[in-house]
């Protein structure tokens, strides 16, 4: 069991601790000098440093961080459910007034889910896949005593029904995975919160989900609180903490570097890791801003280098997809159609957003641009060629195959699209043998260039990508995509996976390359600050449809359908700031990043 | 040993999944049924075919082994009986056509029909095969629950047993076993078929070895379903670890494991051979031996039979098990 | 441990070595190492002492096979009658068996063809397995069936079965029983290959070679192939083991080895009836098959494990 | 006698199981105690139960407990009545006249008369039978005529001095014509005889249960008492695995035991609870044929050098650890006419050995070691089915290969299945082959010599391959004549001949070698034909 105690020499602490909550008798949380560390087969790795919270009932505290900030195993010491080889040591723990150093694994179990709600980031893998969500709140109830069969069953309905789930009766009984995503984090809430519990734990309770369903979820959370309960939970999505969070904390490196109101951290952050992370959210007021400190890349040393034989028109659209329609067999003969009729223009040099929730069509919409899906019906060209089609235009793989450098991937997971057995540099100078650039001789050099092109090292050219952060793989995946000098690149949630300082650098980077090398952008992606930040046009996608298209000023200040409106609306913002003078100030500021 | 580990993914491409079998549940089992009499017949044919083609002469075992001196039309009474002396591909037809009735023939060594002699052996066969399933799983799960994730010691302590285990010979177990705990502490039966007591140690012998597979697999799946956020959550729900490891991770591990003594059913009827032998057992495994050195064409069809309609079967049930353990395996392809 | 931790600090070290600081995305604070000595003492750092022992043990019985003439000067084969069943004792490590042979020059002798055969079944398995298990993989709709059928009729056939037909048609021995066995582990190999080829057409990686405009036979030849193939080693060192153990069970029914072959599975056979008055003879080929199947195991587990933290 | 006195080798096992907890020896046994069931555990499987139908020794030997023969045979080997009262046999040595009891009934109810003879002697060689054995016996068999219920005449044809001797095995033991009659199917599950118990159960591959016929009165002279047997019960189980069997004797699970495993011998001697039950059986004994049809032991010097080669006694005494006596000639020391001058005819002598191999030219020595002629190794193949034999024979067969490769002989012993060596031995395609005769006559001689068994279909006795028109003759002479000292002089010029040949490399006499728990039951006794045992007069010993 992790081991607890108090840190006796624990007095001087250095973070701040919310004004006026620390000591008061209420307090749901009273923690000061935690400090937590793993022992390793390599040593002692320290996560958590000297960090201190307090929170009052009602009151809800955000912990704010990229990962490996230790947010997470600050939240998880709270319920005491940190590793077995984790090492917590404190001035002061207390958890619902009871001196946490001290509680047994007994008595730790009668806090949780009883006075203590923990709610996971993911409901598709935080509840049991193979059990039903009933049977899931079922055992939170037996775990803690409560009798009777049909008395639980009924909380386990009202339970369901308090987490803003219909049919009750119905959902009891049905498995996570049957479930849609917002049910499913409501099941979980519901799970965590069925004991009315004083206190919840929320980890990243909204990520992953699309834009309507966060903002449902949002609100389900911020009902908790109204009824008194206290709630500490976890987000890199500033936007989201600022909809939830009365108190802040900010955590970097194991530390908190800055906490206090949130209103008053948000609007006018002190720290300058802080006002990075601010500044790194891509969003439309930011347009054509860079949204990260690093200094832009320089595609110069490419310009000497040969360019590929292409028949891609200089003059014609560069991709003009005309009324797609895709459909896969459904169960019982029927047949579930993904895409219907889509039609857009990807016009040279520009960034063509394609944004829309789970489900809508958008990444079967980009695998038949690139040529990977054979639609049911309509065509593609692809800069003035034919490129994809049915019927008499249909274009063979013999046909495309030549044109496939024109075109390339940039997807959100880059690991899984590099052969497992090759290197940085082998995954470069790979894609330089397929499209015949370069000689045998030269590509190492050209795979060099490529690195420094996209911002990495050339040390990093025997380095394998599974030993890479997040954001030099998607680098690596980069360059691999410029090494065949295509026009177009398709990028399909790019930066999805990544924290928010990563993703700014990466978009920088893909507006430095943008603006370089000329390419047009088919961007994809549910998040909306993304995509109003790297669009020049935008398509709202819905269940395989076109909803709206337009420019992207258009689609975000004026929008004409009540579905994008409504996917608008949903999205949380930030609070009013002092403009970019704090900006300037960070300069140079270098995210540091696990991943 | 593959070890098939299912962790819920959730796919990013919009394609949906489509199940091999489509079709409604009455087409499904037909297409089961169907394809179940096809591998029966395969195997059979195939078993045919290899035996009658193999050098080695019947005749010889059937008239007795040494201290024989059968006359000529002694043997050819013999090979006219048994059809010997037609073309190979019509003692095939005519064996399929008395399979069709149920007829598994005469056996070449006991002159007696196969069904007489194999008969008395399925019985123990299944029993030996069954309780060896059952020590087996007993074992491995108890060094799951017990062993994995509980510090270093016992958790290496726990893998290196289970790899000792599938290390061993099951024919060396049965051996050491037999001396140990029948002849020298006599707390079991050397040998023989009769009661429980009996059936122990032989089934040890088969059952510790695959203990040491099962339990491989299911401590890595086990592994990885502890790791799993669903487990933190029902820990953050107030469950004592017994129950998270019992209620939640259990069932998420014996998946391979089961998928595992599907094939190993199948394997156990015959490899039981070898406990067979040291604890002077009747059963299959060693009909089958003893059939294929005689070539007793006929009992070793029989039992290649037998063995391959419980192959089926236990397929079936582990296919069902499978569905009521994990009940997302009917889900696939409705669109979840 | 049972919960995932954060930050994922405890990662395996790095070959290559990066240079902290000067990545815009963040390089970690790592010590710069460089050259191979550092690169093998990063390696072998973290190892389980476990896994060193099993390596240790293995490198023996390798020596073994390879110059037995190093570990021992006996003849394993002299026989002498009036020397039978003598204890271990300083002249005869592991004593002398029925026919009195030193068990020890026998055991050291078997050494080399007991692993070989071990690693000719494997070879065999992984083969037959191979061609079966990916031409089903990356056939099309009928193939795939057709084998996977077939390999189902395997399954379905004893695999005893399936050994003793082997060493009904080209008699007993060593080659043999290396081919009983390799056919009689090939449908599993089969199905475990093909799964492994689905896997990797699936991965997204083949996407993209398709995007960079590789031709299907590159992708086939120069992708999936050499990925399905990448980890048959780790599969084959799990495999030996096994296999040393099934065909000591051929030789327990009297259809392995051919005396006077020194052969671990025939030794042990053979010294099964002298247990009771000469429990070395049996004892010690007994032991090693087990070590050569444990140590196998626990080293191939951990090249596996090495292998799929780096996948 | 080197046998180290290890029992339950206590170092090894220590190793295995904490011995703390070890009551050695003082096994619960798994039944009651009850003294009317007589466990029985056989070392080789049984086919058909009925021993007409194929004839291997399994059968005879479960066939000695329930069925009589027609005739007997004393220990001295002297024909004596059973079923017969008494018989005549014409000059001419064709037609023998049986006398046979009137008040024996087969425990199916059927009386035996003279017409049961008949039916029993035309099933034996009834092809469709399938006797291998009886039927082989039987070879010059004609016709039996019923004269009257009690009158049986059988007409040969050819004078066969062996028939009352063959007659009197377990082989040819009398069935119920009834029960014959059933299809074979039947008939070989529950085979119905006249003797002193009667099958009620069989599980193939397991166990045969046997009950008292409390009606039986047909003992044999050989028999210790008249009567119905003395236990209530006769449980006979098929137990292959060695160590297994002497196991089971020793926790008490069965009372006696066949084919004792030879390493268990000393310490079953001193154990005073077990005792051994030991007899040599008649006929040719354990042995190595050489096949003389092919290179290299088509030359005589090569046959001679081979058997000098080894050193069989050695071997023996460690492997069979004395419990087996050494043989040298073609017939086991008890078989009639049996003449020991030929046990020392082919002593170890390397030298000797050496000059043979010279002389006939295997002068060249490869790399390994072996002798070539013309560049061809001197190789013997040696196919061999493990599952047939004792361990012991296996181990004795590797330490010939041993030895003889001292002298230059490649021995390659190749080991498969029953069948394989079948169709190898069929076709003499083999250099050495092993084998033994077990029959209780020296016409064992002319099975395993002469011509007539070298072409006999489907299964050759004849394993040397020996052809020799002399020796014919010798061996068929015996046969026509039934006077002892013609007949003495006969095999003796046979056995002279078979030894001059150096057509087998003899090892050991066979022997039926029994175990009984002497601390229940005691009287376990064998029958004088085939040496098998003779459950009959066991009794039981009080416990008090």
């Amino acid at each position: 069991m992790t081991d607890y105690r108090t840190n006796n020499d624990g007095g001087g602490t250095a973070s701040a601790v919310p004004a006026g909550s620390a000591g008061e008798a209420n307090s749901l949380l009273n923690i000061e000098g935690l400090n937590v560390s793993f022992a390793t087969p390599r040593g002692t790795v320290d996560v958590v440093k000297d960090v201190s919270l307090a929170l009052a009932p009602g009151k809800a505290l955000a912990l704010v961080g990229e990962s490996g900030s230790g947010k997470t195993v600050t939240a998880r010491t709270l319920v005491g459910l940190n590793a077995a080889n984790a090492k917590v040591n404190a001035g002061r723990l207390e958890v619902l007034g009871r001196n946490a150093l001290k509680l047994g694994e007994r008595q730790w179990r009668g806090l949780r889910g009883k006075d203590i709600g923990y709610v996971l980031q993911d409901a598709l893998v935080s509840l049991d896949p193979l059990r039903t969500v009933g049977q899931e709140i079922d055992e939170a109830l037996r775990a803690h005593g409560v009798r009777g069969k049909a008395a639980r069953l009924e909380r386990v309905h009202q339970a369901l029904l308090d987490a803003g789930i219909p049919d009750p009766e119905v959902r009891a009984k049905q498995r996570s995975g049957e479930l849609s995503g917002g049910l499913r984090q409501r099941a979980l809430i519901a799970q965590a919160t069925v004991l009315n519990p004083q206190l919840v734990i929320a980890d990243e309770p909204t990520t992953a989900l699309d834009a309507t369903v966060q903002a449902q979820i949002l609100e389900l959370l911020a009902g908790l609180k109204e009824q008194g309960r206290g709630l500490v939970f976890i987000s890199h999505d500033l936007a989201v903490v600022s909809h939830l969070a009365d108190e802040v904390a900010v955590m970097q490196g194991g530390r908190i570097v800055e906490s206090g109101r949130a209103a008053e951290v948000l609007s006018n952050p002190r720290h300058e890791y802080t006002r990075a992370l601010i500044n790194a959210i891509p969003t439309g007021a930011a347009k054509g801003r860079r949204l990260s400190a690093g200094a832009p890349v320089s595609a110069a040393s490419l310009s000497g280098s040969p360019g590929r034989a292409t028949e891609f028109s200089e003059t014609a659209p560069a991709i003009v997809a005309r009324d797609l329609v895709k459909s896969y067999p459904g169960p019982g003969g029927t047949r579930r159609t993904v895409v219907d009729g889509v039609s857009f223009t990807l016009e040279r040099g520009r960034t063509l957003g394609i944004v829309g929730e789970s489900g809508s069509g958008k990444s079967t919409t980009a695998r038949i641009a690139l040529g990977l899906t054979q639609p049911d019906a309509g065509s593609v060209t692809l800069g003035g060629f034919a490129w994809s089609g049915t019927g008499a235009d249909q274009v063979s793989e013999e046909q495309r195959r030549r044109h496939r450098p024109d075109i390339q991937l940039v997807n959100q997971d880059p690991l899984s699209s590099f052969d497992p057995r090759f290197s940085v540099g082998r995954v470069i100078t790979d894609a330089l043998e397929a499209g015949s650039i370069g000689t045998s001789g030269d590509r190492t050099e050209r795979a060099v260039t490529l690195l420094d092109q996209v911002g990495l090292p050339p040390s990093l050219f025997n380095r394998r990508p599974l030993t890479l952060s997040g954001g030099q793989r998607q680098r690596v995946a980069i360059a691999r995509a410029l090494a065949l000098q295509p026009r177009v690149l398709l990028l399909d949630e790019p930066v999805s996976a990544l924290d928010v300082s990563i993703q700014a650098q990466v978009l920088d980077l893909l507006a430095d390359l943008q603006s370089q090398l000329g390419l047009s952008y088919l961007f994809i992606s549910h998040d909306l600050g993304v995509i109003h930040h790297v669009s020049d046009d935008v398509l709202v996608m819905k269940d395989g449809k076109v909803v709206e298209t337009g420019t992207a000023a258009d689609i975000f200040t004026n929008p004409q359908t009540d579905y994008t409106r409504q996917l608008l609306a949903a999205v949380p913002e930030l609070p009013a700031r002092e403009p970019a003078a704090h900006v300037a100030a960070a300069p140079g500021l270098t995210v540091k990043e696990a991943s | 040993m593959s070890t098939a580990t299912q962790t819920a993914r959730t796919s990013h491409t919009e394609i949906p999944r489509t199940t091999a079998t489509a079709g409604s549940t009455g087409q499904v089992i037909l297409k089961r049924a169907a394809g179940s009499l096809f591998v029966l017949w395969a195997a059979v044919t195939l078993t045919f075919f290899v035996l009658r083609l193999v050098p080695g002469d019947p005749v010889t075992t059937i008239l007795g082994g040494h201290s024989a001196a059968p006359s000529a039309e002694t043997v050819a009474a013999v090979e006219a009986q048994y059809g010997l002396d037609q073309p190979v591909l019509l003692q095939y037809v005519n064996y399929l056509a008395g399979l069709a009735t149920g007829n598994f023939g005469t056996s070449y060594v006991f002159k007696v029909p196969v069904l007489d002699i194999l008969g008395p052996q399925i019985l123990p066969t299944f029993q030996l095969a069954g309780l060896a399933l059952v020590f087996a799983w007993a074992i491995a799960l108890a060094f799951t629950l017990l062993t994995v994730g509980r510090g270093r010691v016992l958790d290496g302590v726990g893998r290196g047993i289970e790899v000792f285990f599938a290390a061993l010979p099951p024919f060396w177990v049965g051996i050491m076993l037999a001396v140990v705990f029948a002849v020298i502490l006599g707390w079991f039966p050397v040998a023989g078929d009769d009661g429980f007591k009996s059936l122990v140690l032989p089934a040890l012998a088969l059952g510790i070895p695959l203990a040491g597979f099962i339990a491989q697999v299911t401590r890595s799946s086990f592994e990885e379903a502890l790791a799993q956020p669903f487990v933190l959550s029902a820990r953050a729900r107030g469950l004592s670890d017994l129950a998270v490891r019992v209620g939640h991770a259990l069932r998420h591990a014996i998946l391979p494991g089961l998928t595992l003594s599907a094939w190993a059913v199948g394997s156990l009827v015959s490899s039981a051979v070898v406990a067979e032998i040291i604890f002077a057992r009747p059963g299959l495994g060693r009909s089958l031996v003893d059939a294929i050195i005689n070539r007793d064409l006929p009992i070793t069809l029989a039992v290649v039979f037998i063995i391959a309609t419980v192959y089926i079967l236990v397929n079936l049930v582990v296919d069902v098990l499978y569905r009521v353990i994990d009940p997302r395996t009917n889900d696939k392809g409705a669109g979840a | 441990m049972s919960v995932a931790l954060e930050p994922t600090t405890t990662r395996t070290p790095l070959p290559g070595g990066g240079q902290p600081g000067n990545q815009p995305d963040g390089g970690r604070g790592r010590t710069r190492t460089t050259g191979l000595l550092a690169a093998v003492l990063r390696g072998l750092r973290g190892t389980p002492i476990g896994v060193w022992i099993a390596a240790a043990v293995l490198a023996f019985l390798v020596l073994a096979a390879v110059v037995p003439s190093l570990l021992t000067v006996k003849d394993p084969y002299i026989i002498d009658p009036a020397g039978a069943f003598t204890a271990p004792n300083a002249e005869h490590l592991f004593g002398t068996d029925q026919n009195g042979r030193d068990v020890f020059s026998r055991v050291i002798a078997g050494t080399g063809q007991s692993l070989l055969l071990g690693l000719a079944a494997t070879a065999i398995g992984l083969v037959l397995g191979g061609l079966l298990g990916i031409t089903a993989g990356v056939s099309g709709k009928w193939l795939d069936s057709a084998i996977c059928r077939f390999v189902e009729i395997l399954f379905a056939f004893p695999g005893l079965l399936l050994a003793l037909i082997v060493i009904a048609v080209s008699g007993t021995g060593v080659v043999t029983a290396a081919i009983a066995v390799g056919v009689g582990t090939a449908p599993g190999y089969a199905r475990m290959l093909r799964t492994q080829t689905l896997q990797v057409i699936a991965a997204p990686y083949v996407e993209t070679a398709r995007s960079l405009g590789r031709s299907r036979q590159h992708i086939l030849w120069h992708t999936i192939v050499p990925n399905v193939i990448r980890p048959l080693f780790v599969l084959a060192t799990l495999g030996v083991g096994q296999a040393i153990v099934w065909a000591s069970s051929l030789s327990f029914l009297g259809l392995g080895a051919q005396p006077p072959a020194a052969e671990w599975g025939a030794m042990l056979a053979d010294g099964r009836n002298y247990i009771q008055i000469a429990w070395w003879i049996a004892a010690f080929p007994g032991i090693f098959i087990t070590l050569a199947a444990l140590t196998t195991t626990v080293v191939g587990r951990h090249l596996q494990q090495r292998l799929e933290a780096e996948v | 006698m080197t046998l180290r006195k290890a029992p339950w080798a206590p170092t090894a096992l220590a190793a295995v199981v904490v011995l703390a907890l070890a009551g050695c020896g003082g096994a619960a046994s798994a039944q009651p105690d009850e003294a009317d069931t007589f466990v029985f555990a056989t070392g080789k499987d049984i086919s058909c139960l009925d021993p007409h139908v194929n004839g291997d020794m399994p059968q005879a030997s479960l066939a000695a407990n329930y069925l009589d023969s027609l005739v007997s045979q004393d220990k001295e080997g002297k024909i004596r009545p059973w079923l017969a009262e008494s018989w005549e046999v014409s000059a001419d040595g064709l037609t023998y006249t049986f006398t046979v009891r009137d008040d024996v009934y087969f425990t199916d109810g059927t009386k035996f008369t003279a017409e049961a003879v008949k039916a029993n002697l035309d099933h034996m060689v009834d092809p469709d039978t399938q006797s291998g054995t009886a039927g082989g016996y039987l070879k010059p068999y004609e016709s039996t005529e019923v004269i009257n219920e009690t009158t049986a005449r059988v007409t040969l044809n050819r004078p066969y001095a062996a028939f009352l001797e063959v007659l009197a095995q377990p082989f040819l033991g009398i069935e119920s014509p009834t029960a014959l009659k059933r299809p074979q199917a039947e008939n070989c599950i529950s085979p119905v005889g006249t003797g002193p118990y009667k099958i009620v159960d069989y599980i193939p591959q397991s166990k045969v249960s046997l009950v008292r016929n409390e009606d039986y009165n047909s003992a044999p002279p050989f028999a210790q008492h008249q009567g119905p047997a003395h236990i209530k019960n006769l449980e006979w189980l098929i137990v292959p695995e060695d160590s297994t069997r002497y196991g089971l004797l020793r926790a008490g699970q069965v009372d006696a035991l066949d084919l004792m495993p030879s390493v268990h011998f000393a310490e079953a001697e001193a154990d005073k609870k077990v005792q051994l039950v030991l007899q040599d059986r008649p006929g040719n004994p354990t042995n190595l044929m050489l096949n003389t049809t092919r290179a290299p032991f088509d030359d005589i010097k090569v046959r001679k050098a081979f058997l000098h080669s080894v050193y069989v006694e050695a071997g023996i005494d460690s492997v069979y650890f004395g419990t087996v006596t050494k043989a040298g000639g073609p017939l086991a020391s008890t078989t009639g006419f049996y003449s020991p001058e030929f046990e020392d005819a082919y002593l170890p002598d390397p030298v000797e050995a050496d000059r043979l191999l010279d002389e006939a030219g295997w002068t060249g020595r490869d790399e390994q070691g072996y002798r070539t002629k013309d560049g061809k190794r001197l190789t013997v193949v040696l196919p061999y089915t493990p599952a047939a034999w004792p361990t012991a024979h296996a181990a004795l067969v590797t330490q010939i290969q041993a030895s003889a490769k001292q002298r230059g002989f490649d021995v390659r012993i190749e080991n498969q299945d029953f069948a394989s060596s079948s169709e190898k031995y069929n076709n003499f395609e083999y250099d050495l082959r092993a084998g033994y005769w077990n029959t209780n006559t020296a016409d064992v001689l002319r099975i395993v010599f002469s011509t007539e068994y070298m072409k006999s279909a489907g299964f050759v006795p004849n394993g040397s391959g020996f052809s020799n028109k002399e020796f014919d003759r010798i061996v068929n002479e015996a046969l026509a004549t039934d006077d002892p000292d013609i007949r003495a002089d006969l095999y003796y010029r046979a056995q002279q001949i078979v030894s001059e040949n150096a057509l087998q490399l003899p090892l050991y006499n066979q022997t039926s070698q029994l175990a009984l728990r002497q601390d229940r039951f005691a009287n376990l006794t064998l029958e004088p034909s085939l040496s098998l045992p003779y459950i009959y007069d066991v009794t039981a010993v009080n416990a008090s």
